[in-house]
Order: structure tokens, then sequence, then C-alpha cells
């Protein structure tokens, strides 16, 4: 599968007073054709940071380098206006939560905000659309809730919306930021069939979660950040099966649903050597002192010190 | 396993909140028994009455009706100097949000305020030595003590707010949802870290979670709650291998058909005609539902309160 | 309805309430009440031919007990019998009437288009704070906004009238002068109240657009790639509108009080040149209706704002059920 | 959070001010002699000239900053004295407390500042401390409704609900919580309200309703207006004066803006967001 999007040695660093923060430490990572890529990290690992570098959502005072390749350009390298308007048309973007909402605008007119700018969509057609949309995502009566605010709109109203605000209009690939968050149990199922529907309005997914069990049941391939570094890139079925990187096993373990095994804090960030030798079963004294670098392996790649796996 | 002693107990409890265009039942009379050293589990979809319950038992929250009971004085009659010795004894750990703590005050700070309020230290030295022996438990370093809650991830913040509520080694400790914000492996420090503390200290425990796999994993007994009633209650395992309220095993099988008539109940609790709450998505729904269905005992602490366990025979 | 109801009776009572204040002002303050409402000179005069002064007791009812004193009051407030200035020789009310026209001439459009253009300017230098054209535009309004407006009317004054002799010194155009004549009287208080009402107007609007920017929804509305100008407008002012109206409303009091003073400097005979002259005569009845007036005047703004701002802000409107 | 530049600055600006204070102690002879001739042009003997009737203008403008900065300063106290303590009752209490607190500001904030003042000025005659008292009253309600946005926001956190849970009283959570947590926001509106303060007193003075006794910078400006300076093309008569007022308010705006940046920063965190 050839790919949509080539993130290239993406870097990005805040600077907050006097300390700056290194948010993401040359990231290599490609969103292909026709594929749902999930990238699974802890809070404050940085992966909702890759996604506002996409969109260009970054706070004015971050420091971003690197290239996005898309179609054989680099978006970075394009001016801004012209960057923005490709990126419009081709991408979607389903945030999470009610703050994501424009509190002035009815429902109806943010779903279709965006086709009615790149495809040239009128008001009246645009409206017509939303009520589609929105019967096609299980819900009864879109006639009301088209025209809500964000202040009427309840837990499972404002999901719909903002999956129909990614769906509306041909799309390319839609990203999904931390969809799940907050949610109880009961929502998270609904939100899994919503999602499953926009998977068959797109050519691909990316999508950004701390719920490892909710991806699972999405992504076809799993891409693990910690700490602003991607650690394991795999096949779904195959990382759930045998997690290769000591960290991707230690976030697998600590789903609740495994029943809470305490294996984690053992950590420590030491420069010289790879950071998870305290936690890794392959680990060696070579381990100790040498960086890990990335390797390439058929179904994905790790970062790991190359000779454990000859 | 937990000695008889009953300390806590909340009968009939509930609470009404009046908005301009109606009443909202949050709860509708729930009761609840925690013994010492008793690890309990709330369990409810969001707007289930589950915070407000975990609010009324911590005695944030004055209930509309019912008696909260402590160690056997009603909480109601209680005069200043009693309601102060509740306080120190009964801890409440509030969700998970920005502001758990003073912005303005360092973490070593924040947790010493409860010592400071009820004057249960006599030197400098005694503080910090208690301070450093609660922060070790839940493994905060001396570093975080003495930072700012900004400067703090969303994980040790609440560790924080955890070592607050347990400086003054509680007998029961009352934690709302204390990671549902947060992602699993935080999530698991912050549960382990409370179970750790709690075997030091032998206070019981109520979580508050929408995790039904956090619950299973750390509690000996378990309330199911729908719609502000509680609908199930009995001990962690029997419910799970044999679950009797509809609600309970289609939680338990994360069960699609719950999807589709979501829209008709109303949103936040609020269910005008009386009756069974779960009726709209429950399969075995029938006419009988719609009476309020009555609490049936079915064994040894063990209550259902469905239409589908027969006649209601006296509790 | 009832919200509309309600603020109508809101504001229907502030009103009173200004009203009230002028009754009472003169009965409360230490001396003579009789002094206060008729004014030093004529009080000098009247007290040594005691019929006139009778006649005058007698016709605004102050012999009487005060709640009869107070009803005369509200009623000659709203008959627009608003007492008799003096140093005029003529009903205030008259006066008013004839020089108000000059003031809103003035501060009427300079009001609107300053909207305009700050608005404009402060999306601008709010959106993206820290580049340099927004930092300076910022400094220069800042600068413009901690200036007295009086003295750089003075300063526009000397320059333009006295040194460059483009404009006459100050002044109202007399009636019949042709429109050239018109527009070279009004150039400079309008273009001083314009710099004034924009600097003032492009800071409120960068503090709002500076704190909006901050909000969730508006990473949602860059990714859908729309043009500047819209997401502008959609994302960045529509939701400030709502604190924009009622910020503007506030200071309007603020606003129009330096309108007044820019009117003394150029002897334009509006509410503020009448109000100077009525606080050197000692006029009181004067006085107290060119405070009316102003006072009326941001009563009735606030009003206005409450109305748009139930008008666009939903969450104000109707924040139960759904309607289309 | 170091002081950013804007804070420097205004720090720079008010130094220099505060200096043109000390120096109006200066004994007699250090002024420039009060000659017979009014409007002589700026002079060795006149740093700036000499005014309408002869004085320096110089030791004016040093005289008259005593009365501008004391008045404006302490109006600005006054004002968000009492917005902080309206703001932080109707903002922690709410209720009907909160619901009469807000009628009272909403009253406050539509009278227009100078016209209330040119009324009571008349009345009351023109005195140093009635200009205080009236601003502090008239100007309230801005620093109320800002205190009580964040005092509403801190009682109704998660940290409040828990010291409640602690069972800390209502006076020790308002004295150790809320007033700190208001403070920050208290500070930046006092020095923002000092420029409106001086503005507003330098008008009064404008119009010739300030107090003869305590000659502020709005005094000069009315003199030169009135006696005709402004025809005698006497621009180091006026000019001086309203520069002092617009580099006092600039000094406390940079200030002002300074202090509410920095506390906006203190309460987001950006590890978290990320």
């Amino acid at each position: 599968m050839e790919s949509l999007i080539e993130f290239r040695n993406i870097d990005v660093k805040f600077r907050l007073g006097k300390l700056t923060i290194h948010a993401l430490k040359g990231i290599n990572l490609e969103l292909r054709r026709g594929e749902v890529l999930g990238l699974v990290g802890e809070s404050g690992s940085g992966k909702s940071v890759l996604i506002h570098s996409v969109f260009r959502t970054l706070p004015d005072d971050a420091v971003l380098s690197g290239e996005i390749i898309y179609k054989g350009v680099n978006l970075l390298s394009m001016d801004e206006r012209k960057a923005m308007k490709l990126i419009g048309k081709n991408f979607s973007l389903v945030p999470q939560g009610f703050g994501s909402l424009n509190p002035v605008l009815k429902s109806w007119f943010q779903i279709m905000e965006r086709p009615m700018e790149h495809f040239g969509l009128k008001k009246a057609e645009a409206f017509l659309v939303s009520k589609e949309l929105l019967k096609k995502l299980f819900l009864e009566d879109p006639e009301k809730i088209v025209h809500a605010y964000r202040h009427q709109l309840s837990g499972g109203m404002l999901q719909r919306i903002l999956v129909a605000m990614g769906i509306s209009g041909k799309t390319e690939a839609i990203f999904f930021d931390e969809p799940t968050k907050g949610l109880d149990t009961i929502t998270k199922e609904k939100l899994l069939e919503l999602l499953r529907f926009a998977r068959s309005m797109t050519e691909s997914m990316f999508v950004v979660s701390h719920d490892l069990e909710f991806i699972e049941r999405i992504a076809d391939r799993i891409a693990v950040i910690h700490r602003g570094e991607i650690v394991e890139i795999s096949e779904a079925k195959e990382f759930f099966e045998n997690p290769k990187h000591p960290y991707s096993r230690m976030l697998i373990d600590s789903a609740p649903s495994k029943g809470l095994k305490k294996c984690f804090d053992k950590i420590d960030f030491n420069s010289e050597g790879c950071s998870y030798y305290l936690i890794c079963q392959r680990a060696r004294e070579i381990c100790k002192r040498n960086r890990p670098s990335w390797i390439k392996l058929e179904s994905g790649g790790l970062r790991c010190l190359v000779d454990i796996w000859k | 396993m937990s000695s008889e002693e009953r300390i806590l107990i909340g009968c009939e409890l509930s609470k009404e909140f009046r908005t301009r265009k109606r009443i909202i039942r949050a709860l509708q009379r729930a009761s609840v028994e925690i013994r010492k050293g008793e690890r309990v589990a709330l369990v409810g979809e969001s707007g289930s009455g589950k915070t407000t319950l975990a609010k009324i038992l911590a005695y944030i929250l004055k209930p509309s009706e019912g008696r909260l009971v402590f160690r056997g004085k009603n909480l109601a009659e209680m005069d200043k100097r009693e309601l102060r010795i509740f306080r120190t004894k009964v801890q409440y750990v509030p969700q998970y949000s920005d502001l758990a703590l003073d912005p303005l005050w360092h973490i070593y700070d924040s947790i010493a305020e409860p010592l400071r309020i009820h004057g249960m230290v006599e030197s400098r030295q005694e503080e910090l030595e208690r301070i450093l022996e609660i922060a070790d438990l839940l493994n905060l370093s001396i570093d975080h003590l003495r930072r700012k809650p900004r400067d703090l991830s969303g994980g040790e913040l609440q560790r924080a707010v955890i070592a607050r509520a347990i400086i003054l080694k509680p007998e029961v400790l009352i934690a709302d949802e204390p990671t549902s914000m947060l992602d699993p492996v935080t999530q698991s420090r912050i549960i382990w870290a409370i179970m750790n503390a709690r075997e030091k200290i032998g206070f019981s425990t109520i979580l508050i979670t929408h995790e039904l796999s956090i619950a299973k994993a750390i509690s000996e007994r378990l309330y199911v709650m729908f719609g502000g009633r509680i609908v199930e209650f009995g001990f962690t395992e029997d419910i799970f291998t044999e679950p009797l309220h509809p609600y309970t095993s289609s939680l338990i099988e994360r069960d699609v058909y719950l999807l589709m008539n979501e829209e008709k109940i109303a949103e936040g609790g609020v269910f005008e005609s009386p009756g069974c709450e779960f009726r709209f998505r429950c399969r075995f729904a029938e006419e009988k539902c719609k009476t309020p269905p009555p609490e049936i005992r079915m064994g040894k602490k063990r209550t259902v309160r469905c239409w589908l366990y027969g006649e209601p025979d006296r509790v | 309805m009832m919200r509309l109801l309600k603020s109508f009776l809101k504001y229907f009572s502030l009103i009173l309430i200004i009203v009230t204040l002028n009754f009472m002002l003169p009965r409360v303050m230490p001396g003579d009440p009789m002094v206060f409402i008729f004014g030093e000179e004529i009080y000098g005069i009247a007290v040594n031919n005691p019929e006139l002064f009778a006649q005058f007791v007698e016709k605004y009812g102050l012999n009487l007990p005060l709640i009869e004193q107070y009803r005369i009051h509200i009623i000659n407030f709203f008959t627009g019998d608003w007492g008799y200035s003096f140093s005029f020789g003529r009903p205030v009310f008259e006066i008013i009437a004839e020089r108000l026209p000059f003031t809103l001439l003035l501060t009427f459009p300079a009001t609107l288009m300053s909207l305009a253009i700050g608005i404009a300017i402060g999306l601008r230098i709010g959106w993206r704070p820290n580049r340099i054209s927004s930092r300076i535009t910022t400094s220069i309004c800042l600068l413009i906004h901690s200036v007295p407006s009086y003295w750089l009317s003075m300063v526009f004054l000397l320059v333009f009238s006295l040194w460059l002799r483009f404009v006459p010194v100050g002044g109202a155009p007399r009636p019949d002068s042709t429109l050239i004549e018109a527009i070279s009287h009004l150039i400079l208080p309008f273009s001083v109240l314009l710099l004034f009402n924009t600097a003032y107007i492009a800071m409120i609007v960068r503090g709002l657009t500076v704190e909006v920017s901050e909000e969730e929804f508006i990473a949602t509305a860059i990714s859908k790639g729309l043009k500047h100008w819209k997401f502008s407008i959609r994302h960045l002012l529509r939701p400030s509108l709502p604190p924009l109206i009622f910020l503007t409303a506030i200071e309007l009091g603020f606003t129009l009080s330096g309108a007044l003073l820019v009117e003394i400097v150029f002897n334009w005979p509006g509410i503020g040149y009448t109000m100077l002259q009525a606080v050197v005569e000692r006029d009181y009845p004067l006085i107290h209706a060119t405070f009316t007036i102003v006072a009326v005047a941001v009563i009735t703004a606030n009003a206005i704002g409450d109305l748009l701002t139930g008008f666009l802000d939903p969450r104000v409107r109707n924040n139960g059920d759904i309607e289309n | 959070m170091g002081t950013s530049r804007t804070e420097i600055l205004g720090f720079l600006l008010l130094s220099s001010v505060f200096l043109m204070l000390i120096f109006s102690f200066l004994p007699e002879e250090y002024f420039g002699k009060k000659s017979q001739s009014p409007y002589l042009p700026p002079s060795p003997s006149n740093p700036l000239g000499t005014n309408d009737i002869g004085e320096d203008v110089l030791k004016n403008l040093l005289i008259g900053s005593r009365a501008s900065l004391t008045i404006g300063i302490l109006s600005a106290l006054v004002a968000t004295g009492i917005g902080t303590l309206i703001g932080v009752i109707s903002g922690f209490f709410g209720g009907r407390i909160d619901e009469f607190c807000r009628s009272l500001t909403d009253l406050f904030l539509v009278i227009p500042g100078l016209p209330m003042m040119i009324v009571l000025a008349a009345y009351l005659g023109p005195s140093y401390f009635n200009v205080i008292l009236v601003i502090g009253l008239l100007w309230w309600p801005a620093t109320a409704r800002i205190v009580r946005a964040r005092a509403v926001q801190i009682a109704n956190s998660a940290f409040v609900e828990g010291l409640i849970a602690i069972g800390a009283g209502r006076g020790y959570i308002v004295i150790k919580h809320i007033l700190p947590n208001v403070y920050g926001v208290a500070l930046s509106r006092f020095v923002l309200t000092v420029p409106s303060a001086i503005i507003l007193e330098a008008g009064l003075s404008f119009i010739g309703l300030g107090d003869p006794r305590n000659p502020s910078w709005g005094t000069a400006l009315h003199f030169a207006l009135t006696r005709g300076a402004l025809l005698h093309g006497a621009w180091w008569t006026f000019i001086p004066p309203g520069l002092c007022i617009a580099i006092t308010s600039l000094a406390f705006l940079l200030i002002g803006f300074g202090i509410e940046k920095r506390y906006r920063e203190s309460v987001k965190s950006m590890e978290r967001s990320l």
C-alpha cells in the first residue's frame, strides 16, 4: 500500500517559562492509503501534538521542524494559506468534547462548514445533507438536533455531530483526537459503531488514543509513542499477540481488563543506555550503555539494539 | 475479610435538584452500608447518581430524604464537635480536575493542610514525618512535594490529592472516579497507590467508577446503579459470575442491544414517569415495569430491584 | 418575551433612579435647597422681591410635602419641563433640544466608524499578537489609550489650525455656511473622537480575541482550512460579540465624557460645551439636565446592548429547548 | 516567570514620574523665578517657560504631580478595595447575596463617571477628598465583575469541595484560598484603574472643578485653555502636563497588562495540555 501522508523526523519544542519542553523528538511515521493507523501513548506522550502539527494548530511559540509529505509535496514548506486550503480540502479532524464546537453556530452549519468552503456546496443543499448524515449515524429525529447549539446537546448527540463533521464531504483521511477520552463503557461501544461507519466514508483514518482496548477493535496498524519518541510500529493482530517492545507490553498489561498488574515505575530515563532496560525481558548488558536505534521489520519497526534481533 | 462492625450506613437516601423547568431526581431511596476495612465499589453510567450518592456519604451534600448514620450516630443530629470528628474519619477524593489543589500552594502545604486545620500535629518535625510517610506510600518524591500543582502530571496531581485525603488516617475513603479522564497506565498507578495505602492504614474504600474491570479487580462488594437507583448489590464475584439485573448482565457482556433506543429516555437521570428507569432499554420490559420495582432479597447480602425475580418479600 | 419585559423594567428603573438622584441632591446637600433649584444669582434677585419668589415656589410646589414635590418632579421630567435656566434665560429642555443634535452629529458617526475600524484592527492584532506589526499597532493603541482626549484636541488645534491654518479655530458652522466650511469645522473634533474610540475598541477586541483563540473550537475551525476573513468573523468575532457589546456599552460612559471635553476645546456647541457653561454659571438645573441626558444616553446604549446580546448569543436566548 | 519587557518599560516610566514627585519637594530657590511677563518661552532661567501669570511652568508641573498621582492611586485603591470585597462576597456566597450584588453592580456600571462627578463637585465644592471618594464609588463595579468571576471559579473548584469535606470553615477557606487566588486579578485591576482615575481627575480639573488648593496637571490645562494660552501659541504651558498624564497612564497600563499576562500564565499548566 503506497503512503498517503509521510512524517519525516518531525521535531516540536515548546517554551514553558524558562524551560523548553521537547514534545516530539524526530517522528518518522506514514499513514498508508486505505488503512486505519492507531497512535497509542500515555497522556503527555505528545501524541496529540502530531495531529496539531498536521493542521498547524500548535501554539505560537512552538518550534516545528521536519517534513510532512502529501502527494510528493512537503506541506510544511508550502506557504501557510495554500497549505491550509489543501489540508482543509482533503483531510478532516474529529475533535473531542463539548469545548470543540463553536458555541454560537448551529450544529448543521458546523458539520457542513468544510464541504461548503471547499466543494462549493450551497447553504440549503448543505442543510439537507447534514440531516441525511445524522440519520445515517443512528439518530432518530435529526430535524430538531440540526438546529441545536452546543449547550443544548447531550453526550450522545455531541458524539454523532463530531463524527458527522469528520465525514461530511469527500476526505482522503480523517484524524481522530482522543475520541474515547472520559467516555463510559456504553458510550464507547456506540462510538465504535460510528467509527466503523466513518471508515466506509473515507480512505484512511488516523486515530490517536490512550485506550488500547478501543484501538484494538478499530485499527489495522498500531504505533506506540512514549515521551515524544515512537518505540514500536506493527500490524494490529501481531501487536496484541506478541508485542516486541517492553513499553508496548507494559501498556497492554496495564489495561484495566487485565486485572491491574503492578509493572511500571521502573523506567529511568538515562541518557546513554536504553531507558526500558529494567522492564525488558530481552535486556542484556549492552543495553545499559548504548542508545537503541530504529530497526525496520517487515511488519513495521522497533526502537531497540540491532544485534538482539539478529 | 471485613469485620462485622458497620461504620457508615445510609438508608433510603434520596436527592432532588430543582431547576426552573423540572425536578431532577438524581438519587432515589438508596441504602448503603460500609464495614470496617471493607472494599466497596459503586458502578454505573454517567448520570446514574453515583457521584450524588458519594457526596452525600461524605456529607458534602445534604440528602433531601433519608438518614446517614456514622458509628450509630445520625449525621443530622451531630453537633459541631462531633461533625468535625466525622470529617477526619470519612474522607472524599473529588473527580479528576485541573483545580484539584490550590494552584498557589506548594504540594507539601496542600497535603499538610488537614493536619493544621485539625491541629493533629505538635511540631513541624512530626508533620514532616507524617507527610513523608504518606508520600512514600503513594510514591511521590520530595521533588514533587516542593512543586506547585501546575508543574505536576495528571497522575502525580491525583496522587497528591489522595495523599491529602488520607493524611488524617481516616476510617473510610470515598474516591469519586479518581481516574476517569486519565490513560490506563496512570489509572493503574493511582488505583495501586490507593490499594497500597489501604493495606498500610486500613481504611475501607468506596470507589466510584464506570470502568467495570477496575471495580472487579479491587472490590469485595459491589453496588450497581442506574437512573438514580441501586438496581443490584452483592459480593463482586457473585455478581460477575451470575448477574441478576438485566442492566448488570448487559454491562458485563458489553451488550450492543443497549445502543438502540438511547434517545427515548431523557438525559441526566431525569425520569418523569415513575417505575423502573431501565425499562426503555430492557429486553424483558413488560407492563408491570411501569410501577417501581421493589428491592428483592436473593440470599445473604444480595438484592436486586427488578420484577423478573417474583413478588417482594420483606427486605 | 418575558426577558424583554424584564430588561425593559430594569432600564426604566435605572432612569427613575437617575431622576430621583436629581430630585434628592439639591435637598440633601448642605445649604438652602432653593439656592440649588434656582441657581445662585437668581436666588439673590428673588430674595428681595418676594412675589417673584412666591410665584416660583408655587410653580414647583416647593412648599408641599416632599412626596408631593417628588410626584411633581417626576411628572415634569416626563412632560419635558426640566426647570428654567436663568443663565440662558430659556427653559432647560429647549437648550438641551437645541444643543443635543450637535453632540449626536459628532459622536454618533464617530462611534459607528470607530466600531468598524476598531473591530478590524482588534481582530488582526489579537489573532497573531506576537507579530511585529501587531506589537507596533498595539503599542500605538495603548499610547492613544493613555492620553486625555481633550489634551489631544488642544494639540490638534494648535498644529492644524494655528500653525498650519488648515481649519478655523473651533466653533460650529453657521447654518448658512457651505458644505466645505461645515466640514472644516467638523473635521478636527471628529478625527480626535474617531482616533480615540478606535484605539479604545481595538484594545477591547484585541483582549477578547486573545481569549477566544485559546478555546478548543478554534483548532477545529482551523482544521477546516477556511479563508482567513471567514474564519475571523465566524470563529473569532461572533463568539466574542456578546462580551464586546457589553463592554462597549459600559465604556460608553467613559468615551462620552471624553467627547464632551473635546467639544469644550473646539467650542463645539454640544452638550459638553453647555455643561461647561452651566458649571461656570453655577446654573444647577442645567447641570442636572446635562447629567441626565448623558446618563440616559448610556442607559439606552446598555438597553440596546442587552437586546443585541440576547439576539446574538443563543445561550441567553433559549437555554432549554431547541427551536429553529 | 521573569518580568516581561513591557513591565520593565512600565517601571522605568513610573520611576521617572515618581522622581518628579520627589523633586517637587525641593526648596524654592531651585526653581525658575516668578517673572512679571507672562508666556515667556523656555529659557535657561525657566526651563519650561512661564504661564499666563508668570509662574514657572516646571514648578507647577512638579507640584501638579502630587495631586494627580495621589488622587489617581488613592481612588483606584478605594475602587478596587470595594470591588474586590463585593466580588468575593457575591462570588463565594452566591444565592440571594450574589443576586443583590449583581444588581448593585449593574446600577453603578451605568452611571457615567465624569458627569456624575461634575454634579457632585458642583454641590460639594471642589475638594481633594470628594474626588477620591466619588471616583472610588463610581469605579468599583468593573473590579467587582472580574473578581466575582474568579471567585466563583475557585469556589466551585474541586479543591474547595475537598476542603469542605475536610471540615474547613467558610472563613478559613475565604482567607486562605479565595483571597490569595483573587489577589492576582485584583492587583492587575488596581494598576489598570489608576490611569482612568488620573484622566478622570484631570478632566474634572480641566472643567474648572479641580481643588484650587491642590492644583493637578488638569488644572494647568484648564488655565491654558481659559486664559488663551492656545491662541498665544504658548505650547509649553499645556504640552508638558498632557505628556505627564500620558506617561503616567502608560506606565500603569504597561505594568497592569504585564501582571495580568503573568497571572494568566501561572494558572495555565502547559505540561498537562500536551
